[in-house]
């Protein structure tokens, strides 16, 4: 998908199940900071902007990744734009 | 394609019969269902939570992997979402081929696929108690097999 | 028991539903239907002949093996007998378990061995011409794989 | 399944798909002959009944039995009152 980059450059970033809930929101608005080249850049500053975010991205081992609704990991790159969304493993079906 | 997310129920004759084609010999479903409180399960509802636009979009990649790996006809893909009470269905899953060993591979293949990597969370209500579903690692051991 | 040998046809939705239950949380359905003159087959029509009693019989054998090897909650078996055309739905097989796996299993299970076992012959109709179906070595082999 | 033996020891013999085309008929009543204690002694005595029975029976790796509805072969026994069927290998499903 296509996503036009605003000036200011930032990121959607959603969390979905438990970590939704931890966070308490769904989707949130992040400027991206500087150095930020990779979603393992990225957790750092999350984690700083509550004690949900810190429980909810505690453990990445348990944390499922997509940047624009494809799966990723710590190392996909980042960039103004992008969705990133943290998930816990899925359980449908 | 034919990927729905949904939060109505499905008819699984009317699938069947929407899959019925002049070369199709074989028509593998699968129907998953919400277990009631008689299983070890003691579930009275869940409420399914996805995310929109990549659920659809995981699912149609897994049925172009099944369409690339068997001479299927036609796939049907429908999951629903939002709040199921025990007995309800979850999940419809149907593979249509000349050749039932097709049909039957294909279905299980889509099954164990949207089961490790279609973005759907379950959350279950146990009388007053609801609790997010953990993964179970025996569905990735189901995905691994078709990998190795 | 849950076997049906008839000229009627069946509703896939309906025997889904029927297999239902509390504890259930996995259906596998096979639906086999009648190729039409597209497919290799070529066949406008086919007449279904079997061995009353013994069909029967061999269709609640079956049953009963699969049952004893899987968890299952209920099974189904229909099989049509007499004429049937192009697109025309055959044989129903259904398998219910808590389980996906042994849901699939088990609906593989009666499906192979119902293709070796179980006294159904086919007479196909190419236009003017009718002809006796020759088993295949490949539903033979089939079967074996759940002996080894 | 129970079935009374006759006084006079006889078997029904059934045919089916093209075994039962070539024989003509699709049930017939045959009195045991003497010294037939299983199905391989009864063959030879329906493939003398007529050339369409010879036909039927010329292949007998082509051919399954069945005894009293029972997948059997030519060492299965048969005495008098049984069911004996014979038919090509299964093509349902």
């Amino acid at each position: 998908m296509t996503i036009t980059t605003p000036a200011t450059s930032s990121l959607s970033v959603r969390y979905f199940a438990w970590m939704r809930e931890h966070t308490g929101t769904a989707m949130e608005t992040v400027t991206l900071p500087d150095n930020v080249a990779c979603v393992g850049d990225l957790v750092p500053h999350l984690t700083a902007m509550s004690e949900g975010h810190a429980l909810a991205l505690k453990n990445m081992q348990a944390v499922r990744v997509a940047v624009n609704r494809s799966y990723g990991d710590l190392d996909t790159p980042v960039a103004g734009g992008d969705e990133v969304a943290f998930f816990p493993p899925v359980t449908g079906g | 394609m034919a990927v729905r997310v949904q939060t109505e129920d499905f008819d699984v004759g009317a699938e069947s019969r929407a899959l019925q084609a002049d070369a199709v010999g074989a028509i593998a479903l699968f129907v998953g269902t919400v277990r009631g409180l008689s299983s070890d399960n003691g579930v009275t509802a869940m409420t399914l939570e996805h995310y929109p636009g990549m659920t659809e979009s995981e699912l149609e990649r897994i049925e172009a992997e099944a369409r690339a790996r068997w001479p299927l006809e036609d796939v049907t893909i429908i999951h629903r979402v939002g709040r199921l009470e025990a007995g309800d269905q979850i999940v419809l899953v149907g593979a249509a081929s000349a050749h039932r060993q097709a049909a039957f591979d294909a279905a299980q293949f889509i099954m164990d696929f949207l089961k490790t990597d279609a973005p759907f969370w379950k959350a279950e209500e146990r009388g007053d108690e609801t609790s997010w579903v953990d993964a179970r690692e025996s569905d990735d051991v189901a995905r691994k097999r078709w990998t190795s």
